[in-house]
């Protein structure tokens, strides 16, 4: 028992070296990441209107250069700007669907868990009859039903979404209520509402805190993913997903206007991926609870 | 004690888990049902069509049953699905599960061949890096599995057909089979249609046009594959009865491909039956960009022509599609554990 | 702050060094890495002769467990240095592929948890054949040979419950199992760590004899690790105990019960009740064992010790012979003072 | 006069496809006021069963478990508020039993708060330090996370918690067997001190008779869910009469090794002739 214990230590610290020691991932990511939250708040304030939206055909597909610095789209519109422009409705929608199923995830998490055997036996035959459904083939059927739209991408990937945040919660809130200081709170008189809040999420929601960054980079990476099939955001929107697809018929001629939307949505997800592994190695619940 | 005996214990457990799939499904068929009754606007004029005429949208009214009550309505779509009746689809007056049924064994291909790609790529890099974990081989794998997470699907389809169709041009980048190759159908399955043509050169052929959809639909999967495998192994490694066999005398190779690898692989073949459902639909983002006929292509041209009925069943079969699989992977389970045919878990 | 080094500890055996089974000198493990590496056990001394049975006493945090894995080289990530020598080979030089095929075969190892101990995938025979099996034995030989020895060690029915699986075994059948595939290679000594520490008391008689019997049968080596004296008393004949990485005591099973020369041994057998006399109140040692990362200065029990001077805070003391025979390493030893007592028991003694 | 009450107490398990497991089966047991109780069974013997019964956490199939005059598995509203108050629980792995995000102060000030027996912060907290002292740890530890003490004095902790509201009765499962050797006596005597001092009864569940004949006084053997034996601990453990009773005493091992040696010596003669 003892020698599980120091031998757990010293490997932990020797993790987060190893991915430190890299490249100073460790650094460089939360700035990333920072730097695209700020981006995300900013951008359609400070890129120019007319350089995103307004069709200029004269300038159309053109090469990067000073004046483009990623050269422009099939309409003429700079491509820079409309990635610059379009960092709101890719990122903020993916911290909101992220947001949304998780708080729906928790719900359904602490009725399944509270509620008795019954209730979580329903619970989790509704959960498991909704992950049976491929996200992206649910948020297709659910655009399809409300009709093609940012929203209605948006609606779809929180509907997708809560499932796996439920059954993961729920797996972890199971195995934090099998633990004997929860029989001890009990055996002491405490209340439901007491033991959920003071004794049971404290405990559980790390998994979450975890989840979080990876999740949103699979979001915007789905959400792109929606905008290309045209169940997304509609031109002329600058979201990413959406100028991908824009521009994939000019591919052969001008790669620019479709590589680099894809490159942001890439580096966007490559950073908030990034991080999840650092919280992984920071927060593992696992290895902490010990 | 013959209460308690394996083969009963089995029984129990592939009956308890048929149940629960089929519970599964009625609550599937639910969603779906809820999906058409949330539409907004009028269910039978959208059934009928955008362009129909008053009179047209009645007799669909009457004939969906949509006059009736809500449960009426609830128990005849499901009367309806046990007679696979997935409603017909407005452009091409064909019957919704017909047309799935021709596009389905092609996206299977594809798909099969990308869940091929990630097993054989993904259990040797995962169990290098476990057992050098930390080390640089380690890091250098797990850097360039985040990297292949980080590419957006679609965007590396185009960016590969990009590269390696025009401007290389080492493979076919479009399409199922070259044109000279006129290869009968029986399964739908172009390469297994080709090798039941006594064709081998044209399985080959189709075999070059799959490769690059595949690897590109294999990437973000393969690296959830990785990360999973890459976590059970290293949990496996630290496990006493491995310690036990080094304390044996087993050598490395026999430990890993005997104790540690056959122990590690449980979360991998679950994961790996839910794949297949995810990639089913993720299809929808590859097909598209490579030509290929599909379950995706086939939704993705229902949403465009806001073809409702096709696209939600659609959904329904794959949802079904992921079930069976998910069953299939808990035989798979029953198999490789003797506790679990023991009724000791689970 | 381990300003001195221990000294070779003084032989308290006759017998000459060149015949031990099993010599282990200075061994030190480092866990951890470089900047700040934990040391989890310094110095250790140990000799094993052919039949010697050993008990290696000390609880959790001694570096006990860690020391007779570290004999068989099981954990990669520790650092090891000093010697151990085996039937005249020192097993720290030998390369991982030689090192294989001591494991097993040359030595044995019982392990303290019966349930994670098997892999729950394999049948119980092939387990037990496997040790056999990468030796190059005959399939149908290597059946034989566990079906003898699955019997020896009392599994009813052998050959047909080599074909169950571990779960279908309760606690005391599968520590059979694992002795079993520690004894099918014939080693010369086995190692074994709290073998009885998980299980139920009855149980725990019954592997107990069972080790008692086959081991005195084959002539065996044993090296016990435990943290329960009780089952030291009736088992071995030498008892080393451990105190935060370091050998404290050492002496003959009587010796150690009766006339305890450590002041943490007189602790222990103190504080422990017994099944044989009630006392008004336990005697008690004071505090907990130290983290092997933080370590007191001077001697490590030290802050738990009712005799602790100046001396003990500053300076990690040596081992030396005590006065029953045996070794201490205690400042209320020095050797002069050891000697002489020594000499005054034997004068007693005739 | 009792305080606890076990009257044949059955309690069986159903599971899906399984044969129904009897864990408990016609249990009798009674705790005498002020006294301290030993239970002693192996694993499997049905202590955990028992425990859970008490706790309300599990109905016995049959049978009744009266604390003061309250049937614990029916008790509802102001009875199981009472149960809830007056009976307290020691566990016995201190680590996993104590919420590792509360500081020692909540920990121990919970049952305070939860019985609205100090509602006042403060007053709390300076009870909650009072605690503290008398099982030997200090106010400093007030606002220290229970994982930066070591088993025993988690343990202490742990004791303190179910102390602060002042029990009548003190359920102790294996309370010291996770902890190390050397620790062990510690617990003992405080809890020994402890009872000497408040007063209260003690239910002491144990699997080493050594420990529940050092501070019990009186014992009950329970095997395979019935009690075999029952009585004052030192006639039992000196003179058991059940066989199993027999049997458990002789498996204990000796630390006298000229005894030692020579039971090993009849039990290999035993084996020999088995």
């Amino acid at each position: 028992m003892s020698n599980t214990l120091t031998k757990i230590a010293p490997l932990r610290r020797r993790t987060v070296r190893a991915i430190t020691g890299v490249s100073g991932v460790q650094v460089i990511v939360p700035i990333m990441v920072a730097l695209l939250v700020i981006l995300a708040i900013v951008g359609p304030l400070i890129a120019p209107f007319d350089a995103v939206y307004r069709s200029n055909i004269l300038d159309s597909l053109q090469a990067p250069s000073a004046a483009h610095w990623l050269g422009t789209d099939g309409q003429g519109r700079d491509v820079f700007w409309r990635i610059i422009a379009g960092a709101q409705s890719s990122l903020l929608s993916s911290v909101l669907i992220v947001t949304g199923f998780s708080v729906l995830g928790i719900l359904v998490a602490t009725i399944a868990t509270l509620g008795g055997k019954r209730a979580d036996e329903i619970v989790m035959r509704i959960v498991d009859a909704a992950l049976a459904f491929p996200p992206i083939i649910f948020a297709l059927g659910v655009a399809a039903a409300l009709g093609p739209s940012l929203s209605s991408a948006v609606i779809a990937m929180i509907l997708t979404g809560w499932p796996v945040t439920a059954r993961l919660l729920r797996g972890v809130m199971k195995e934090t209520m099998s633990q004997p200081f929860i029989e001890n709170a009990r055996v002491l008189g405490v209340s439901r509402t007491r033991l959920m809040l003071h004794h049971v999420l404290p405990n559980s929601l790390d998994v979450l805190v975890v989840k979080w960054a990876g999740d949103i980079g699979n979001t915007i990476l789905i959400l792109g993913g929606l905008s290309f099939v045209g169940v997304g955001a509609q031109p002329p929107s600058a979201e990413w997903g959406a100028m991908v697809t824009g521009a994939k018929n000019v591919i052969a001629t001008a790669p620019w206007a479709a590589l680099a939307p894809g490159f942001a949505i890439a580096l966007t997800a490559l950073a908030f991926g990034l991080l999840g592994d650092i919280l992984q190695v920071r927060f593992n619940p696992a290895l902490r609870r010990r | 004690m013959a209460n308690n005996s394996p083969a009963r214990q089995t029984a129990v457990f592939l009956v308890r888990k048929a149940v629960s799939s089929v519970i599964t499904l009625i609550g599937l068929s639910m969603f779906v049902f809820l999906m058409v009754k949330l539409i907004p606007g009028d269910e039978a004029r959208v059934a009928a069509g955008e362009n129909a005429t008053p009179a047209q949208v009645e007799a669909v009214r009457k004939s969906l049953g949509l006059d009736q009550p809500f449960f009426v309505q609830l128990l005849q779509f499901f009367g309806r699905l046990l007679h696979g009746d997935l409603g017909t689809s407005i452009t091409t007056h064909q019957s919704v599960l017909q047309g799935i049924e021709q596009v389905m064994p092609q996206t299977i291909e594809l798909v099969v061949l990308a869940i091929i790609i990630i097993i054989s790529v993904v259990t040797p890099l995962a169990t290098l890096s476990a057992l050098r974990r930390d080390g640089a081989t380690d890091v250098a794998i797990k850097l360039f599995v985040i990297l292949s997470a980080a590419m957006p699907t679609f965007w590396l389809a185009l960016l590969l057909q990009y590269l390696l169709g025009t401007q290389i041009g080492i493979v076919p980048i479009s399409g199922r089979l070259s044109r000279q190759f006129n290869i009968p159908t029986q399964t739908g399955a172009v390469v297994v249609d080709s090798l039941l043509a006594g064709n081998p050169l044209a399985a080959w052929d189709g075999l070059q046009h799959l490769i690059v959809p595949a690897i590109v639909l294999a990437l973000p999967f393969g690296a959830q594959l990785y990360r999973i495998l890459r976590a059970e192994l290293i949990q496996v490694l630290s496990r006493e009865h491995l310690t036990v066999a080094r304390a044996k005398g087993v050598p490395q190779r026999q430990l890993v491909w005997r104790h540690v690898l056959p122990n590690s692989i449980g979360p991998g073949i679950t994961l790996v039956g839910i794949q297949f459902g995810a990639m089913t639909g993720a299809a929808v983002l590859v097909e598209g960009v490579f030509g290929l006929v599909g379950v995706g292509s086939y939704l993705t041209n229902a949403v465009a022509q806001k073809d409702t009925f096709a696209v939600l069943g659609g959904v329904l079969v794959i949802g079904v599609l992921v079930v069976v699989s998910n069953y299939v992977v808990d035989v798979l389970q029953l198999i490789r554990d003797p506790r679990l045919r023991a009724g000791q878990l689970g | 702050m381990n300003t001195i080094m221990t000294a070779l500890p003084e032989q308290t055996d006759t017998r000459p060094e060149v015949d031990a089974l099993l010599s282990v000198r200075n061994l030190t493990i480092d866990a951890g890495t470089k900047p700040d590496p934990i040391r989890l056990v310094q110095d250790f001394s140990l000799d094993m002769f052919p039949g010697d049975r050993v008990a290696l006493v000390g609880e959790s945090g001694s570096g006990k467990s860690v020391t007779a894995r570290s004999i068989m080289r099981l954990d990669p990530d520790f650092r090891l240095s000093g010697s151990v020598r085996f039937q005249g080979q020192d097993l720290l030089k030998l390369s991982d592929r030689q090192m294989v095929r001591v494991r097993g075969h040359k030595i044995g190892m019982v392990f303290q948890d019966p349930m994670g101990a098997l892999n729950p995938l394999i049948t119980i025979g092939e387990q037990v054949m496997e040790p056999l099996r990468i030796a190059g034995v005959s399939r149908s030989e290597a059946e034989r040979r566990a079906k003898d020895v699955l019997d020896e060690l009392g599994v009813v029915n052998a050959a047909a419950r080599m074909k169950a699986y571990p779960h279908e075994f309760s606690g005391g059948m599968r520590q059979r199992v694992v002795l079993a595939m520690a004894l099918i290679s014939n080693p010369s000594l086995i190692i074994a760590d709290e073998p009885t520490t998980a299980l139920d008391v009855r149980v725990q008689e019954q592997v107990l004899t069972l080790m008692d019997k086959v081991s005195k049968e084959r002539g065996l080596a044993v090296l016990l690790i435990t943290h329960d004296l009780g089952t030291v008393a009736g088992f071995t004949d030498r008892v080393a105990v451990m105190y935060s990485g370091r050998k404290v005591d050492e002496a003959t099973v009587d010796n150690l019960f009766e006339h305890p020369a450590h002041p943490y041994t007189q602790g222990l057998l103190q504080a422990v009740p017994r099944i044989d006399q009630t006392v008004p109140r336990l005697l008690t040692i004071a505090g907990a064992p130290p983290h092997p990362a933080a370590r007191p200065a001077g001697c490590a029990f030290n802050p738990r010790c009712p005799k602790a001077f100046d001396l003990c805070r500053q300076e990690v003391p040596e081992l030396r012979p005590a006065p029953g025979g045996g070794v201490v390493a205690c400042h209320h030893y020095p050797e002069a003072e050891a000697e002489a007592e020594a000499e005054a028991g034997e004068e007693q003694g005739a | 006069m009792s305080l606890l009450e076990l009257r044949d107490v059955c309690k069986t398990f159903h599971a899906f496809g399984r044969e129904p497991v009897k864990a408990l089966r016609d249990i009798n047991l009674t705790v005498e006021e002020g006294t301290i109780t030993g239970l002693v069974g192996e694993s499997g013997s049905g202590k955990t069963t028992i425990i859970k019964s008490i706790m309300g956490l599990e109905k016995p199939t049959s049978g009744t478990i009266t604390y003061d005059g309250i049937n614990i598995p029916e008790a509802k509203g102001d009875e199981l508020r009472r149960v809830r108050r007056e009976v307290q629980f020691v566990f016995q792995d201190p680590t996993s039993s104590l919420n590792p995000r509360m500081t020692v102060e909540k920990l121990v000030g919970e049952g305070l708060l939860v019985h609205k027996l100090e509602t006042d912060r403060s007053r709390r907290r300076a009870r909650v330090a009072d605690l503290l002292t008398m099982v030997g740890l200090s106010d400093r530890d007030l606002d220290r996370h229970p994982r930066s003490f070591s088993g025993g004095q988690r343990q202490r902790i742990a004791i303190a918690r179910a102390l602060a509201i002042g029990p009548k009765l003190l359920i102790c499962d294996e309370p010291v067997s996770a902890l190390d050797v050397s620790v062990q006596a510690q617990v003992l005597n405080l809890l020994q001190d402890m009872q000497e001092e408040l007063g209260f009864t003690v239910l002491f569940i144990a699997h080493d008779l050594a420990v529940v004949r050092q501070i019990c006084s009186r014992v009950a053997v329970i095997q395979s869910g019935q009690i075999v034996e029952e009585g004052p601990s030192e006639t039992v453990l000196a003179n058991p009469t059940h066989p199993y009773t027999q049997a458990l005493l002789r498996a204990v091992p000796n630390p006298n090794p000229t005894v030692a040696r020579q039971r090993a010596q009849e039990r290999l003669a035993e084996e020999k002739v088995a």
